[in-house]
């Protein structure tokens, strides 16, 4: 299940990548002749929607925009939880407290005051959305890595670099880093669907971004016209959902292969 | 108590156990079959012990989980035949096995804390074998765990049988674990390692419960790879070696006069206290020379959320250039906790390191620190496992920028081949050794920056005695070659004394006793000591009891 | 060791308290830096022909009384916090006849029905599902289940929920696709809840079910003469099920403080409408009093779940007196569990 | 340690709370709604309950400005008078008769006998003379089309309500409001208002019960309600639904047929789909997407179902205040007008329509002339369009600076309007898509860019020329789009200039609006001023017609396009007839027949 996956996300980003050369029209390319246009309409695949635009075009460009944000999303919640977690997992004191006690109120505080403040001052676009999702994502990260640096240097190896007179930063980046990441590219691989799914939340609470084209957008649209015009939900919705459950499983797969290799090591 | 009639057909003509050509298989992920057990056989008859020996992965364990069928998915038995008083086992119905387990076969785990779950109480745990079985009502099966448990010798049974097993203590747990096993009058215990997990002390209450029950007149199985702990209880012996039996027969026989060559390196590559006393001293005594470490009144209490534990008091330790401080004791004595302390990974409450008169704690510390190195109990934990075996060895070298790449890479040859290994290893890693392999790439690490003084912590008590008998070797050697000065820490008392020039008992965080090797293991001054040594189980049978060297 | 069990809760206490403080008080300090007010707003919403200053009245007058005019934002904050203290939160701007205490009291009990139905039937049908999986391990059974969870669980509620009410109510006519009008309103929303959670669920106690079988313990109990069903039973599912607490706990906590897509989509009048429409309309007082609330649910819900775990748990009770800690789990630990992400979050299941 | 009952079956537990939790919520957890219909016992014309479907709102008071003031007025409370079903003129309501002065500036209006409140008490003229105080008071805020503001509808032209209302007189008496005696009410005008009438029917004028309005208990809720419509409210689930149940008190009691209606609060902006109704659980209801109005249309039996009310809406376009003067060149707005395509604009829906001006046909005696061109779309307005760009400086839109289209919320019609505005005139238009708070900010913010801004309004006021001239798109509305930059910060000064009293301030910003606008705007707000003049009611629409025509000359709003209002209903619903104007029906003219298909 992974190593298709696995394909089926390479084809993805690739189709992202490439998007301006794979979709057929242009995002906002209107015909105002073919308006809701039904799936397997000659020249439109996937149907037209209310301004006549193609929706495959669409979809391939939303999902370069949605890959876009969860993957800055990602790479910023992952650094700042990096730092974060290495400091608390292995300088521990003050700065775990520091740590769990941001933890305990970032677990309380209702993200999407967050995501409201950050999309209310800088607009909607694609930053203060990317902004809005990495907020909500760092905390689990970074107690993530917190655990694992725990679990980590309490091992041997770390002692032994220790007596080997290896310093703080030198053993947090030699040596529990390196072997922290299994773990965090596993949750990283969960997250990316969990990104694009709220960039669809926030999209559907009028919270998205409206400068691109966006998944949030024509889900949002299509959920709105359901009923009359199912084309334009079933697409989008097949898309979104071959894409989280590629990435699911890819992140079972990596898990799984952590799992496997930690039994061997015993 | 009389015996409630058996529910499966009991042949008492029948020997107890017969088992012949047992073959047990494990599937490889690889769709290919590890035969694990291969050809076994032996017969045990009523009120006998039979002692399974063997290294790890022998096939010990497993041969005794086969004859329940208590083995893992990927597992199955390929072949034999295993008669209990003349039930057949291995062609059992999986409602006449179920009748067999716990009732006629009671069985002992290694560990009691993983054999025993957690979230019920011991009582109700024991009285599950007997209600099972239909052997008696709730009531009575709650009265008979209580009384069985007092059976094992667990004072306050009443109160323990509500206790769960993490309350309970180790020894504790061992012997409710043992209660657990017998509580339906089995014909036959099995025993997998029982007391593998434990102290000598309480290894040798564990094992006089033991010899209780068999003297009962029930049968015994017991596997274990301490061929002291099998003289002492059994009759007979099977000796294993990969999945085959290679010896087997009366026990003194098997180890006094081994006939197989397997036997017999098993036999000498035993450790045991007396082995040096029997051999005459050095001829040359090396002049005594000023101490090269000293630990100065050590106190160090580790606090956690409201509770804290004195792990170490007012230790002090004297290590001479090229002479060996053997530091022996218990799980839980603070031996681990002096090493860390000596080697300045844990800060000392009070009292100081001083390593050739200068403080390993102070600030200026760094170049101080660098002539003590560490091996650790766990080889492969303490090897980076994203690092080959060269690169592993070299860190130290690259932490302190030692050195050009080649002469590093240069160097790390050199002590691989020190360490017995080939220069080509440099390139492999860690996970692609054998543990003993990854013992040695840890000291040669530990050696690569030439160090005065090496902190061995339990070196060999994750190894197999032929293993160990080669890392002690090779701890000797390099000794002898580099003049290093260990600090050992072992709770193995044959090794501290192999291995030592000087040692320190240790209980409870203080040290209880010191001196010269020969003064300690010869003329024991302290009651604990004397505990110590009096529940060794001699192997050898040829060999004097410890009192005569005394 | 009572005392050490009561030291800990009250330090916990303590804790909570103080992060509550933190919690409003970066809230409100976020309020006042999102732009337009509440007074603002009303008048743009009406999507008309208002312009600057053609009659902005400060419409929550009772606002000015309570708050005070023109005050510093610290003061109306300690304001608020006062009010909060004795659960007299004054007038929602938005609602001006109505107290912010009295809309959270009509929400919650709508919200927590739901979650806690949701909740359940997840339980009811994931804890058979994973063990069932679990021991069928490597089978068709086991993977053919697990694939079809994980399709559900691929997809955010809100989705599930338009299709559930496209066959339900548009296609077959046999559940009503919106309203709050009786039992049988609930049945699509507490489906669409429960779909997310069931998919995780059923994930955590198969892995949790396969790892307790390789205890030994599971051993001993076979080689005690245990029917496999005893066993199970007894030994397996309990000590499997445990740890489940852990993640429903805050599982329901999120679903309580309500979701919103859900809520409104089905038009069901539940906290999280209020929340949003609140943070959307600068609604200070029922914004403020919402995510207090929010906060000690999630926290007490926490709180709670640590404890029962020690309850459940003899080796974590035990250690009460000195470190009772139950698994530090956070709903947003738990995919699934978090409505503001549509039902799913960035942490693998806890397998 | 006690190994107590508690650590057995926690999933048991959690379960078995579940359940008795929702059977404790169980009586409360839906409100007190019963959900049955009381089905009346006599012919089929009686009894029975429909629901319908509204949009949400936070309370009921139809002084202030909401969604939910429609509903009050829909069978809640009643007013002086009702309009007729078709909403082309009045019928009498809680006054049966009424008398209007030879001059047209006084109606006097008596009571019916015996009228009175839920609660049973007589329904007086003090009552009305207490709403009408209440709805003037200036603390309440000044009157506007907005929500939030009070509904009080300044061309109704009471005498000095005006002024009484922004604080410029504070004597209630000098009000044109009267009751001379319990059953007689006098209205005093300042003008005559051909209107007057039909703006009485406006739910600002509905009168509220005094006692229970002034009462320490919530007067909006159920239980505290006392109105004099057709209903009562009987239950309110905030966000969720309500419930009306007949009042027995009711004057016409015996001529209402239904016993219930139950209302399904929809929330603004949420996504509606038309499942419920085609689900059956909602009887009437107002659709809107254009998908979902073609397969109505589409569809032999649901096309029946549609009650359609042409143009009554008008989508604009107003350009934001900016410091960048490009738009204060009339050729530019002129060129955005004309560049518009209307067509494809309007064609995303079957229901739209492309607008040539503001007001929409709808008005009685509308016509094409107010129009600012006489080809508002196709290709040569285009090619105008172009022409006039090209003299401003843009030739080809080249040069132009980027312009900024401001939405509160996102639909195809932006993208419409960016996209025929880029194929016709070549300029780049960005979509600005904010959420609500930064929206108000964004309205009224002085901008460096240049910025257009996008309203719809489904204008369910009145339509009558002084409505749609004086109220919406207002003199001073107008004249505010119209100053320039600097005049723009001097009346945005002069608003929050704490040392003016309210009447000062009044007369500063009327200064500021008069001196500082476009040439346009002033002409038509004074002949807005002069429709006052004259007691002639022909006259007057003619100068309401010519100041109709100078605002779309003046192009400061620009129209975009007109839209149906569409609403279905079940065939059960009978008697339902969409009017144009204010509250498009009356429950109490509506009746249930099941056998109906």
């Amino acid at each position: 299940m992974a190593f298709i996956s696995l394909w089926v996300v390479a084809l993805l980003v690739l189709v992202a990548i490439f998007a301006p050369l794979v979709a057929p029209y242009g995002t906002q390319e209107t015909d105002y002749g073919h308006q809701l246009a039904p799936i397997g309409s000659p020249g439109h695949l996937l149907g037209t929607d209310t301004l006549g635009r193609d929706i495959l075009s669409r979809l391939v460009f939303g999902f370069r925009t949605a890959l876009l944000v969860a993957f800055a999303a990602e790479v910023i919640s992952v650094l700042v939880a990096l730092v974060v977690g290495l400091l608390a997992g292995y300088r521990g004191g003050r700065a775990d407290g520091i740590l769990m006690a941001a933890t305990d109120i970032m677990y309380a505080f209702p993200t999407y005051l967050f995501a409201v403040l950050l999309v209310t001052v800088f607009g909607r676009s694609f930053w203060s959305v990317m902004a809005a999702i990495a907020v909500a994502g760092w905390v689990t990260q970074a107690r993530l890595i917190r655990a694992q640096v725990m679990t980590l240097k309490r091992r041997d190896y770390v002692e032994a670099a220790r007596s080997m007179d290896a310093q703080g930063p030198t053993i947090a980046m030699r040596y529990i880093l390196p072997n922290a990441l299994g773990p965090l590219l596993v949750t990283t691989s969960f997250a990316v669907p969990a990104a694009i799914t709220t960039e669809a939340g926030l999209s559907l609470l009028g919270l998205g971004i409206s400068d691109m084209p966006s998944w949030g957008a024509m889900i949002n649209e299509g959920v709105r016209y359901a009923s009359s015009a199912p084309h334009m939900i079933i697409s989008p919705a097949i898309a979104f959902a071959v894409t989280l459950l590629a990435f699911t499983w890819i992140g079972d797969g990596i898990r799984d292969a952590f799992d496997i290799t930690s039994e061997a090591r015993r | 108590m009389s015996r409630s009639t058996s529910p499966v057909t009991i042949d008492p003509q029948a020997p107890l156990l017969e088992v012949s050509g047992l073959r047990t298989g494990f599937r490889r992920a690889d769709g290919g079959q590890f035969v694990a057990v291969d050809d076994v056989t032996f017969r045990l008859e009523q009120g006998q012990a039979l002692a399974i020996v063997g290294e790890s992965g022998s096939g010990k364990s497993v041969t005794i989980r086969s004859l329940l069928r208590l083995l893992p998915r990927t597992a199955s038995i390929l072949g034999g035949e295993a008669r209990l008083a003349g039930i057949d086992l291995i062609g059992a119905s999986d409602r006449t096995l179920r009748r067999v387990r716990g009732r006629e076969v009671g069985m002992v785990f290694q560990n009691a804390m993983e054999a025993l779950n957690p979230t019920i109480p011991v009582g109700r745990q024991l009285a599950e074998a007997l209600t099972w079985h239909g052997l008696c009502s709730r009531g009575e099966a709650r009265a008979r765990a209580i009384t069985t448990l007092g059976d094992v010798g667990i004072p306050e049974p009443e109160r323990r049988a509500r206790m769960y097993p993490f309350q309970l203590s180790g020894g504790m747990r061992q012997r409710a674990m043992i209660a657990m096993a017998i509580i339906a009058e089995p014909r036959l215990v099995v025993a997998d390692e029982p007391t593998t997990a434990l102290d000598v002390t309480v290894q040798a209450q564990v094992l006089d419960l033991l010899a209780e029950i068999k003297d009962r007149g029930t049968g015994l199985i017991m596997v274990t790879h301490d061929l002291g702990v099998a003289r002492r209880f059994c009759d007979d012996v099977l000796v294993m070696n990969q999945g085959k039996v290679v010896e087997s027969g009366r026990i003194d026989a098997v180890l006094d006069s081994p006939r197989e060559p397997y036997t017999r390196m098993l036999l000498e590559a035993t450790l045991e206290v007396g082995d040096v006393a029997a051999t005459p001293p050095e001829a040359v005594e090396a002049p005594v020379r000023e101490p090269l470490l000293v630990a100065e009144r050590l106190d160090k209490t580790f606090r956690s959320r409201g509770g804290q534990t004195h792990a170490v008091r007012d230790v002090s330790l004297a290590i001479r250039p090229g002479r060996t401080l053997g530091l022996v004791g218990e799980s839980g004595s603070g031996k681990s906790t002096v090493a860390r302390l000596v080697m300045g990974l844990h800060e000392p409450d009070s009292g100081r390191v001083l390593l050739d008169g200068q403080d390993v704690h102070g600030e200026e510390s760094r170049l101080q620190r660098r002539r003590m190195q560490m091996v650790f109990q766990n080889p492969y934990g303490s090897l980076l496992p994203h690092y080959t075996a060269g690169a592993n060895i070299t860190e130290s070298l690259r932490l302190q920028e030692i050195g050009t790449t080649g002469e590093r890479t240069e160097r790390a040859a050199e002590l691989l081949r020190l360490v017995g290994l080939s220069p080509d290893d440099a390139r492999r890693y860690p996970q692609q050794f054998s543990g003993g392999q990854q013992q040695r790439i840890a000291i040669a690490r530990a050696l690569a920056p030439e160090p005065d003084v090496l902190v061995c912590d339990e070196p060999t008590s994750a190894l197999d005695v032929s293993i160990q008998a080669q890392i002690l070797d090779l701890l000797g050697e390099i000794q002898e070659r580099l003049g290093v000065a260990y600090l050992l820490i072992s709770h193995n008392l044959a090794v501290v004394e192999r291995m030592s020039d000087e040692v320190a008992v240790m209980k409870d965080g203080a040290i209880v006793e010191r001196g010269e090797r020969r003064a300690i293991f010869g003329d024991p001054q302290h009651p604990y000591t004397h505990q110590l040594l009096d529940a060794i189980l001699p192997v050898r049978g040829s060999r004097m009891p410890r009192a005569a060297i005394a | 060791m009572i005392v050490g069990y009561l030291e800990y809760v009250a330090r916990r206490l303590v804790r909570m308290v103080l992060s509550l403080v933190v919690v409003s008080a970066l809230a409100f300090t976020l309020l006042q830096l999102a732009p337009g007010s509440f007074a603002d707003i009303q008048r743009a919403n009406s999507g008309s022909t208002g312009m600057a200053g053609a009659g902005a009245q400060e419409v929550a007058g009772e606002f000015a009384t309570r708050y005070g005019d023109e005050v510093p934002a610290w003061q109306q904050y300690l304001v608020f916090m006062k009010g909060a203290l004795t659960w007299d939160l004054g007038p929602s701007y938005k609602y001006p006849a109505q107290s912010v205490e009295s809309i959270i009291a009509q929400g919650f009990p709508v919200s927590a029905a739901l979650a806690l139905l949701a909740t359940t039937l997840a339980l009811a049908i994931a804890i058979p599902i994973g063990v069932f999986a679990a021991l069928k391990q490597r089978t068709l059974w086991d993977s053919g289940s697990m694939f079809v969870l994980t399709l559900g669980h691929a997809l955010p509620n809100y989705l599930t929920a338009v299709f559930l009410v496209l066959v339900f109510a548009g296609a077959w006519h046999v559940l009503p696709a919106a309203g709050w009008n009786g039992p049988e309103n609930l049945v699509l929303p507490v489906v669409a809840l429960a779909i997310g959670p069931l998919a995780v669920l059923a994930r955590y106690v198969r892995s949790s079910m396969l790892d307790t079988l390789g205890e030994e313990y599971v051993t001993a109990a076979i080689a005690k003469g245990g029917r496999p069903g005893v066993v199970i039973r007894k030994h397996v599912l309990r000590n499997s099920l445990i740890p489940l607490v852990t993640v429903t706990g805050p599982m329901l906590a999120a679903l309580m403080t309500g979701t919103v897509f859900i809520e409104t989509m089905f038009r069901i009048p539940g906290l999280g409408l209020s929340f949003t429409q609140a943070a959307s309309s600068r609604d200070m007082p029922l914004l403020m009093g919402t995510t207090l609330f929010f906060a000690i649910i999630l926290m007490a819900t926490n709180l709670v779940v640590d404890l029962l775990y020690g309850l459940l748990d003899p080796r974590v009770r035990a250690e009460s007196g000195r470190k009772l800690r139950g698994p530090r789990i956070s709903r947003r630990d738990i995919p699934g569990a978090d409505p503001d992400q549509g039902g799913r979050s960035g942490v693998p299941s806890l397998g | 340690m006690r190994a107590g009952p508690l650590t057995r079956r926690p999933i048991g537990t959690v379960a078995a709370a579940a359940v008795v939790a929702l059977s404790l919520a169980g009586c409360s957890l839906f409100g007190d709604s019963d959900g049955d219909t009381g089905g009346g016992d006599g012919d089929a014309a009686t009894g029975g309950s429909i629901t319908v479907a509204a949009t949400n709102f936070a309370h009921i008071d139809p002084q202030s400005i909401t969604f939910g003031m429609w509903l009050v007025q829909m069978g809640l409370l009643e007013g002086l008078v009702l309009q007729t079903p078709d909403g082309t003129d009045v019928r009498p309501g809680v006054a049966d008769e009424w008398e209007v002065s030879e001059d047209g500036t006084t109606y006097t209006f008596h009571l019916r006998d015996g009228i009175v409140w839920s609660n049973g008490e007589p329904l007086t003229a003090d009552d009305f003379e207490w709403t009408y105080e209440r709805l003037l008071d200036p603390e309440r805020g000044a009157s506007g089309v907005t929500t939030g503001a009070s509904s009080y509808q300044v061309p109704l032209g009471i005498l000095n309500a005006e002024d009484y209302n922004t604080g410029v007189i504070t004597d209630f008496d000098q009000v044109g409001v009267e009751a001379v005696d319990e059953q007689t009410l006098e209205f005093t005008l300042d003008a005559p208002n051909p209107g007057f009438l039909m703006g009485l029917t406006y739910p600002s004028m509905l009168p509220l019960n005094p006692e229970a309005v002034e009462g320490e208990a919530d007067w909006q809720q159920p239980e505290n309600w006392v109105g004099n419509g057709p209903y009562n409210l009987a239950a309110w689930t905030a966000n969720s639904s309500m419930r009306f149940e007949r009042n027995p008190e009711y004057w016409d009691a015996e001529n209402v047929a239904l016993d219930e209606i139950n209302v399904q609060l929809v929330e603004q902006g949420a996504i509606t789909t038309t499942v419920p109704y085609e689900n059956g659980e909602v009887d009437i209801q107002a659709i809107g997407e254009p998908a979902e109005i073609s397969r109505f249309l589409a569809d032999p039996v649901l096309s029946e179902q549609m009650h359609v009310l042409e143009n009554a809406g008008t989508a604009y376009m107003i350009p934001l205040h900016s410091t960048n003067p490009v738009m204060e060149d009339p050729r530019v707005r002129t060129a955005l007008s004309l560049g518009l395509g209307r067509q494809e604009i309007a064609g995303i829906s079957e229901m739209t329509e492309p607008a040539s001006t503001l007001l929409s046909p709808i008005v009685p005696g509308w016509t094409e002339e107010i129009a600012a061109h006489e080809q508002m779309w196709g290709e040569a307005a285009v090619a105008e369009a172009q022409e006039l760009l090209a003299d401003a400086g843009y030739p080809g839109g080249e040069g132009f600076p980027p312009l900024t289209l401001l939405a509160g919320s996102d639909f195809p019609q932006l993208d419409a309007i960016i996209d025929t505005w880029g194929t016709n005139l070549g300029i780049e238009v960005t979509k600005d898509v904010v959420e609500v708070g930064v929206y108000v900010e964004r309205r009224y913010a002085m901008h460096d860019e240049n910025y257009v801004g996008l309203w719809y309004g489904s204008f369910s006021g009145i339509s009558t020329w002084p409505y749609q001239v004086e109220q919406l798109w207002s003199p001073d509305m107008l004249r505010q789009a119209g100053l320039d930059a600097a005049g723009y910060q001097q009346f945005v000064d002069a608003q929050v200039d704490e040392t003016l009293s309210p009447g000062d301030r009044t007369a500063a910003l009327e200064e500021i609006l008069a001196t500082s606008t476009t040439d346009e705007a002033q002409e038509f707000a004074e002949l807005v001023a002069a429709t006052r003049e004259t007691v002639d009611e022909a006259e007057q629409q003619e100068i309401f017609i010519e100041a109709a025509s100078v605002r779309e000359d003046a192009e400061l709003i620009i129209p975009v396009t007109w839209s149906h209002v569409v609403f279905v209903a079940q065939p059960r619903v009978q008697g339902l007839e969409i009017r144009a104007q204010a509250d498009r029906y009356y429950f109490k003219d509506l009746w249930v027949d099941d056998s109906a298909q």
